[in-house]
């Protein structure tokens, strides 16, 4: 197991290292104004090359690359110089995740909860009114975006029950039609899933024999159908949980939640590169090591792939 | 019970008769339990069974077919003409939607009814190109990803390189880092789209390339392109329609996202996105939410009916709803 | 002979599927006596394992009881329509072993809980007493180290050992009917005797009553003191196993015992038997065999035949023993076992 | 385009309210809170560095200049109680305000505010390395500024600012600079605390800790992209004409489609009508009585024609440079384009009073009782419409002759817009189809071209992509001088030094030498506003650009008194809340009509005032 996770572990760090290194080339495609932006107008040529010397910009990209991740290494983000002039990448972050945590857990709870319900519900009543029921509602998530719907949450959410359109920690109310509209998908995708993974499960043999041992259905779903079907899902929890510290772009600007959805998509409009690279860095860190958690998981949950991937016994 | 009918066959049988030998039929005995198994009639079926599928099928049919024969229908608008009201010659800005202007015009008196189907055009003529290269870049990287043993560690490598950096990301990256255009536009979705395709081709080669009668054909020293083409394709084709098919609703919704964060097409070519996007707006007026209802309703019934169809040929097109 | 503890009567089974009707089972009738052991023969699709299904409430959603009586301990289980009334029966009272052993077990969960689970269910024992029997069980159905066994997980059991554990789970609860649906059939040619042999001596110590499904004739001999034959959802003969092995009525069970490798004839090719058996979406009129039985009559395209008694407790379903029908003699392999047979019993 | 509007950080209420009114009332008035909604952050609030309206109005807020305007428009003492100058105009002298306090963002006394401080904020911007962008505004007028700042000299001494004691500032300048009052209200005059500056280091304004505070307001909470508060300074030396307690702004992405709605529901004080929403509120009873037009700005806006074409070939740029340069051609289009068309995609309803038919907009510079826009030629210019159908026609038919073998027709004219602004997208197309339905599309073939917004400038007129484009420009001082900038040579906008047959003997182009001659004007100031007024009727005549709009404008609805506010043509002095109250509803548009002709006369006599204390 310990040796499954470190190989697991090796793995992911690799794939890091290559996803950190094509985004860092890649960010030397965009415009070198995102190291000066709109000051560009204003200043001399003279002062252009001291910034760019000041910001290591005129290596060659090899050493460009070396410096970047000596600089990683010592746990220093860079400095952002569009976003907020001069000031730290750390320190931005710092005040945007505790948003986007607290918004990002609020809603995977809700999403868990609802949505697990909702999946439930409908491997129960599979075929029946309640499953296709809910069926459109993940059918009308899952296609129509999210932009669309969520405009419309907001203008009767507001409208109708008159909650505030702007989000103030402060108000509680305010965190509702956010939390809402964060875990619409949510709900979806896990009711989905979990109703995919119990039919799955419902239709394999062991739970025919569990039946024959006289087992009632409520107790095959509570011990065997729901407990086996969650393994899957728990291939993907760690990622989604790890994702809400990235937040929601959409949900975050509507309701002007300070977190790091609207982070990023300012960060690129306005092509601060220091910031971007740090975004993408952490987005990428965390949806790798979502997955090394995810697979982690799956092994301490599934005796079968803690053995095969040992090279254990049969 | 015998029913009256076998009676009167009985009957006129006689009883000596009914204890000789019939006469024995080979082809009769194969009859019995015959079924005339065919995998796409198969499938048309399962599909045909499925009402909302057959309805949004009819639906979409007629949906992009009126949408590309639109504007040669008489009396259609030009989607980017300005109208002026001829009593004071200004623009027909926010005229509500009434017998000339079935959709109303929108700020600058632009025809809502023309712009919504002229942007469904663009809409589906992005969501079909990108769905399409999907479809082939993605096969092809998927085949050779899943055939060819050499390539398989790299391949799998730059996956999971690519894949890892979140498609927003990308998305917006490439949408930045050229203009944007309906070019650009494309080239960002084609740079991710094809991820998932390669993907599940991939892995369906896995599963299928060592059955027994691909390694027969091995031995009898077919080439591994042939194998490709002849053995395993026919077996994804049901797949890559589905993929299509719930492509669309995916590359509306990331033209909805681009435009959204501003790196969309640009303004004047009407496109799904950019209607929601003007729609957007105004949406704080209740008199000119007619302008948001609108392309809200077209693209929500477009992407949930691909969606739908895509599903519904997914479950057709799998052999074990076929009894 | 005593009161059967099981008595199925002209029992009709359908199945909804995708909107059309399938009869899997056509009034098959059969009783169980106490602790004897029944095989039921037949070929795949012709209702053996739905029959038994329905006598624990195991069908599949889309499936019911359309007509015909099952009594067991003075209930009639073909009118059983809720859950609860089941459970009476299910695991306790019947307990059934299925064909694949590999699939059977829940992966993510223990030997040990899985058999236990049964025991805490029906026998209301609880933490280590449950743990003790269960490890008794195991003892039972042959396992070694049984104390190691109980804490490992399926997937590191071979096919024969998980088979073990499926039977030890089905009689963890002493049932009065065992059913056996195939055990063997995905096992090992080794193996399968093993299995095999556990089972009889399970029926044995446990007296309990064995209902053996199988397609495999040969296995049968071993097995059983009775056989009935099915096709097309309906049982077409039944008798102890030397009347159906040497003397069978059943043009059916002819081409059955015919197309048996170890009873060919060396020298001459395998029998087998020609067409498919009937689609049992369609109307079937007469003898469902008719269409494949070379020697067919003309009444059985036209009218099901009756059950003719042979002997006391051999009954076959064929218009071949109306006094009226033609004399028709069985296949030469048939006629050598029955010449075997005599010649031993002589 | 030295306030340069941003794309995104527009503070809505800062933007709009640009207004001032009588100021020194004996007592506080009462008020409540500002509260507002904006939607873009800050960068940064190192007012030595910023060159960008939102960030400038933080600074005009939190700090305060030597001298500041009054809400009629006259300059007042502020931090300078009074000065002198020399008589040769080169030696100006600023005593300085004692006992005015540094505070910390907490509102802790850190420093007395001293002339050094004044010195220190020269050499703090005259470092290339802190890579200010106002830094050309101060070293185009002090002494040696600009030989320190490229280098030239390293001793700082020689720079002509100097603490002569604690509580005097000398500056000397380069050459007589007749606006230079007007410029000490800008952000690079404004003071900073030295020894501060030493202690944060390059943190120096990157948040509102690291910035000290001696203006009317205090910057105490800054949560970037969630709110901005500023308090009142009670310590304020001029306290008494501060009113609003506190400036609450909230951050959303969507301000300007919210803002209206939050107006309404009482959540925020003051919202700009977006045009898309004019209707629903013009047409609404109860909403209409809350709706007002919004003051217009001193940006100036004009379709620029390039001389100096470098756009992909297939928008044919040798084409244009050849169609561009036929006077009739130019002329045809001048007076094709329907601005009143064109603007109705910006204010539907009045239009008109945002027309602008001159580069230098009306009411910024007057000399002897007379506005810049009636000196000379540019009376004529100022009063007539430059949309005149039968004239562009009859241009038309010239150009067509005179062209006709030369170019080809229709000619491709590449018109560039800004993808993020609704109005100018809507706007591309109006003028197109008005255009070329005029002129016919066999003539021209106006074909927009959409570019994001970010680096647009830089994509499209700096680069020189365009054959016809609206572009804008602000004023850096109180002169007209400030709207030739564009136009002169070195300066990236349509380059007319390249127009053909121009040049006169010297090697410069006669629009040059007509500025250069003006410029050279610093004493006789009459003299100096006719030699401008000349120059730009020249520009116009020969229809080099095409006179658009004027900035601002727009409808708001807010609670916010209007010409209370600071007055001023250029500078941050506008930004400031100083002297407005919060009223308990908004003005209605005959009310604010009414407020507006009131102000016009405090003005004119205010000026009139001024005047005749001059020639004393």
């Amino acid at each position: 197991m310990l040796k499954y996770s470190l190989r697991r572990l090796l793995h992911s760090l690799v794939t890091l290292f290559m996803v950190l290194t094509l985004v860092f080339l890649l960010m030397r495609l965009l415009p070198v104004e995102g190291y000066y932006g709109e000051r560009a107008d204003k200043l001399t040529p003279a002062q252009k090359e001291a910034i760019l010397r000041k910001m290591g910009l005129l290596d060659p990209w090899y050493v460009q690359l070396r410096n970047f991740y000596l600089q990683l290494l010592r746990g220093d983000l860079g400095v952002s110089v569009i976003y907020r002039a001069n000031v730290p990448v750390k320190e931005i972050l710092a005040a945007k995740i505790p948003y986007s945590v607290a918004f990002g857990l609020g809603a995977l709870v809700l999403s868990l909860v609802a949505g697990l319900a909702m999946g439930i519900h409908m491997a129960q009543n599979k075929g029946l009114f309640w499953d296709k029921f809910w069926t459109w509602y993940v059918v009308f998530i899952n296609a129509v975006p999210g932009a669309v719907y969520l405009l419309f949450i907001q203008l009767y959410g507001t409208s109708i029950t008159g909650l505030p359109m702007l989000f103030d920690r402060y108000n509680v109310r305010s965190w509702i039609l956010p939390l809402v509209s964060m875990s619409l998908s949510g709900i979806a995708a896990n009711a989905m899933w979990l109703r995919r993974f119990m039919v799955d499960e419902l239709n394999k043999d062991y739970i025919r024999l569990a039946r024959a041992k006289g087992m009632s259905s409520r107790a095959i779903m509570v011990k065997h159908v729901l407990r086996n079907a969650f393994v899957p899902l728990a291939n993907y929890l760690p990622a989604s949980i790890l994702f809400t510290i990235s937040g929601s772009i959409y949900v975050e600007s509507l309701y002007s939640i300070p977190g790091m959805g609207g982070l990023l998509v300012t960060a690129i409009s306005r092509q601060d590169n220091p910031l971007v690279q740090a975004l993408v860095l952490i987005y990428s860190s965390l949806g790798i090591l979502g997955l090394f958690l995810g697979d982690v998981l799956m092994a301490i949950l599934d005796p079968r792939i803690r053995l095969e991937k040992q090279g254990g016994a049969r | 019970m015998m029913t009256a009918k076998e009676k009167e066959v009985i009957q006129a049988i006689e009883e000596q008769e009914l204890f000789t030998f019939a006469q024995y039929d080979p082809e009769a005995a194969e009859r019995t339990g015959y079924s005339d198994y065919s995998y796409w009639r198969s499938t048309i079926r399962v599909f045909l069974r499925n009402k909302t599928a057959v309805f949004l099928l009819i639906l979409m049919t007629s949906l992009v077919a009126f949408t590309f024969i639109q504007p040669y229908l008489p009396g259609q608008k030009d989607p980017i003409k300005i109208h002026i009201d001829p009593n004071t010659g200004l623009q027909l800005r926010n005229h509500p939607p009434d017998k000339e202007f079935w959709f109303g015009t929108n700020s600058i008196g632009q025809d809502l009814w023309a712009r919504l189907w002229s942007g469904t055009r663009t809409s589906l003529l992005i969501a079909i190109i990108v769905g399409i290269w999907e479809i082939v870049f993605g096969t092809f990287v998927g085949a050779i990803w899943g055939y060819v043993r050499p390539l398989e560690a790299f391949l799998t490598e730059a996956y999971n390189v690519i894949s890892n950096i979140p498609t927003t990301i990308i998305l917006m990256l490439i949408a930045y880092i050229l203009r944007p255009s309906f070019q650009t536009m494309i080239i960002a979705m084609c740079a991710t789209g094809w991820l998932g395709m390669a993907r599940f081709v991939r892995n369906q080669i896995v599963i299928i390339r060592d059955r027994e009668y691909n390694l027969a054909s091995r031995c009898l020293g077919t080439p591994t392109g042939r194998i490709i083409v002849k053995n395993l394709l026919p077996y994804l084709v049901s797949v890559m329609v589905m993929r299509v098919a719930l492509s669309i609703p995916g590359t509306i919704g990331w033209e909805v996202f681009l435009t959204y964060i501003g790196l969309g097409l640009p303004l004047n070519i009407p496109s799904l996105g950019n209607l929601l996007n003007e729609g957007r707006r105004v949406m704080m007026a209740p008199a000119l939410r007619y302008q948001l209802f609108f392309p809200a309703v077209v693209l929500s019934v477009i992407t949930v009916s691909f969606y739908v169809l895509g599903n519904a040929f997914a479950d057709a097109s799998d052999p074990r709803n076929h009894f | 002979m005593s009161e059967p503890i099981l008595s199925a009567r002209d029992v009709v089974i359908k199945f909804s599927l995708r909107g059309q009707t399938l009869t899997a089972v056509r009034g098959a009738s059969l009783d169980l006596y106490e602790g004897e052991s029944v095989a039921i023969v037949g070929e795949s699709g012709s209702g053996k394992s739905v029959f038994t299904k329905s006598w624990i409430g195991m069908l599949d959603a889309n499936g019911w009881v359309d007509s015909g009586s099952i009594l067991f301990e003075g209930k009639d289980l073909a009118k059983f329509k809720t859950e609860e009334e089941w459970l009476t029966i299910r695991g306790k009272k019947i307990a059934m072993v299925f064909q694949d052993p590999m699939t059977a077990l829940n992966p993510l969960r223990t030997i040990g809980s899985q058999i236990q689970e049964t025991l805490e269910l029906h026998q209301g024992l609880r933490g280590q007493e449950a743990k003790r029997r269960t490890i008794e069980i195991l003892a039972q159905v042959g396992i070694s180290e049984p104390e190691m066994r109980y804490r490992q997980y399926p997937h590191e059991f071979s096919g024969g050992m998980r088979q073990r554990v499926v039977i030890a789970i089905a009689i963890a609860c002493n049932p009065r009917i065992l059913i056996c649906d195939e055990p063997t059939t995905s096992l090992d040619v080794t193996i399968q005797a093993q299995i095999l042999e556990l089972i009889r001596k399970l029926q044995k110590e446990l007296k309990v009553t064995l209902v053996y499904i199988t397609h495999d004739l040969g296995v049968v001999a071993n097995v059983a003191d009775r056989v009935a034959v099915m096709y097309a959802g309906e049982i077409i003969e039944y008798g102890t196993v030397e009347e159906i092995f040497y003397d069978p009525r059943h043009p059916y069970t002819w081409a059955l015992l015919s197309s048996l490798p170890q009873l060919g004839i060396k020298g001459q090719p395998l029998y087998s038997i020609r067409g498919t058996p009937p689609n049992l979406f369609n109307e079937i009129r007469g003898d469902p065999f008719a269409p494949r039985n070379p020697q067919a009559l003309k009444i059985d395209f036209v009218k099901s035949p009756p059950f003719f008694q042979v002997s006391p407790t051999h009954y076959a379903k064929t218009w071949l023993l109306d006094p009226r029908a033609p004399k028709v003699e069985p296949p030469e392999i048939v006629k050598a076992m029955r010449a075997k047979y005599e010649r031993y019993a002589v | 385009m030295r306030l340069a509007r941003r794309v995104l950080p527009v503070l809505l209420l800062g933007a709009l309210v640009l207004t001032g009114c009588k100021g020194a009332g004996p007592a506080p008035r009462k008020s409540g809170d500002v509260v507002g909604i904006y939607s873009g952050e800050l960068t940064t609030i190192n007012y030595l560095v910023t060159a960008t309206t939102a960030e400038q109005s933080v600074a005009a807020n939190c700090i305060d200049c030597l001298v500041e305007y009054d809400n009629l428009g006259i300059l007042r003492p502020a931090l300078a109680t009074s000065w002198e100058v020399s008589p040769d105009g080169l030696t100006w002298t600023f005593h300085i305000r004692k006992g005015v306090k540094w505070l910390t963002y907490q509102g802790k006394e850190y420093a007395e505010v001293t002339a050094q401080d004044w010195v220190d904020a020269a050499k703090y911007i005259l470092n290339p390395k802190n890579a200010s962008q106002t830094a050309d505004i101060v070293y185009r007028v002090i002494k040696n500024a600009e030989k320190y700042f490229n280098g030239e000299i390293t001793d700082f001494n020689e720079v002509g600012v100097k603490a002569k004691d604690k509580y005097t500032l000398v500056y000397t300048l380069e050459k007589p600079v007749p606006y230079f009052l007007s410029m000490l209200t800008y952000c690079p005059f404004m003071p900073v605390n030295g020894k501060f500056l030493q202690e944060v280091g390059d943190k120096f304004g990157t948040d509102n800790e690291y910035l000290l505070y001696n203006g009317c307001y205090i910057f105490s909470v800054w949560e970037p992209h969630n709110q901005q508060v500023f308090v009142k300074n009670e310590k304020y030396w001029d306290a008494k004409n501060v009113h609003i307690p506190r400036l609450i702004f909230k951050f959303n992405q969507e301000a300007a489609t919210l803002a209206p709605e939050l107006f309404l529901r009482g959540e925020i004080t003051g919202a700009g009508i977006p045009t898309d929403a004019l209707d629903e509120w013009m047409k609404d009873p109860q909403k209409s009585k809350m709706v007002r037009p919004a003051e217009t700005s001193f940006y100036t806006y004009f379709y620029a024609f390039n001389f100096n074409p470098k756009f992909p070939a297939e928008y044919e740029p040798e084409n244009w440079k050849i169609a561009v340069n036929n006077l009739n051609f130019r002329k045809a289009i001048f007076h094709a384009l329907d601005r009143r068309a064109a603007l109705l995609t910006t204010d539907p309803y009045y239009p008109e009073r945002m027309i602008n038919n001159t580069i230098t907009p009306k009411n910024f510079a007057a000399y002897g009782g007379k506005d810049f826009t009636q000196i000379g030629e540019l009376a004529e210019i100022s009063n007539r419409d430059s949309f005149n159908p039968e004239l562009a026609l009859q241009y038309r038919d010239k150009a067509k002759q005179e062209l006709a073998g030369k170019v080809k027709f229709p000619v491709k004219v590449m018109m560039p817009y800004n993808t993020g602004s609704t109005s100018w997208t809507n706007r591309v197309q109006v003028v197109e189809q008005q255009l070329e339905n005029l002129l016919g599309k066999d003539f021209i073939d106006i074909i927009p071209v959409g570019f994001p917004p970010t680096g647009f400038l830089n994509a499209t007129r700096r680069a020189g992509n365009y054959a016809l484009m609206e572009c804008n420009w602000g004023p850096d001082y109180a002169d007209p001088e400030t709207y030739t900038d564009p136009f002169y040579p070195g300066s990236n906008y349509n380059w007319p030094e390249m127009a053909e047959g121009y040049l006169e003997p010297n090697g410069k182009t006669k629009y040059q030498n007509m500025v250069d001659e003006a410029k050279a004007e610093v004493i006789d100031i009459g003299r100096r506003y006719e030699l401008f007024a000349k120059a730009e009727a020249f520009l116009i005549n020969e229809a080099f650009v095409i006179p658009y709009s004027v900035g601002g404008g727009g409808y708001v609805a807010t609670k916010l008194e209007p010409f209370t506010s600071p007055y001023a043509p250029f500078g941050v002095s506008s930004l400031k809340y100083k002297g407005q109250v919060v009223l308990d509803k908004p003005m209605s548009t005959e009310e604010y009509k009414a407020a507006y002709e009131k102000w016009l006369k405090d003005r004119e006599a205010a000026l009139q005032q001024e005047a005749a204390k001059a020639k004393k």
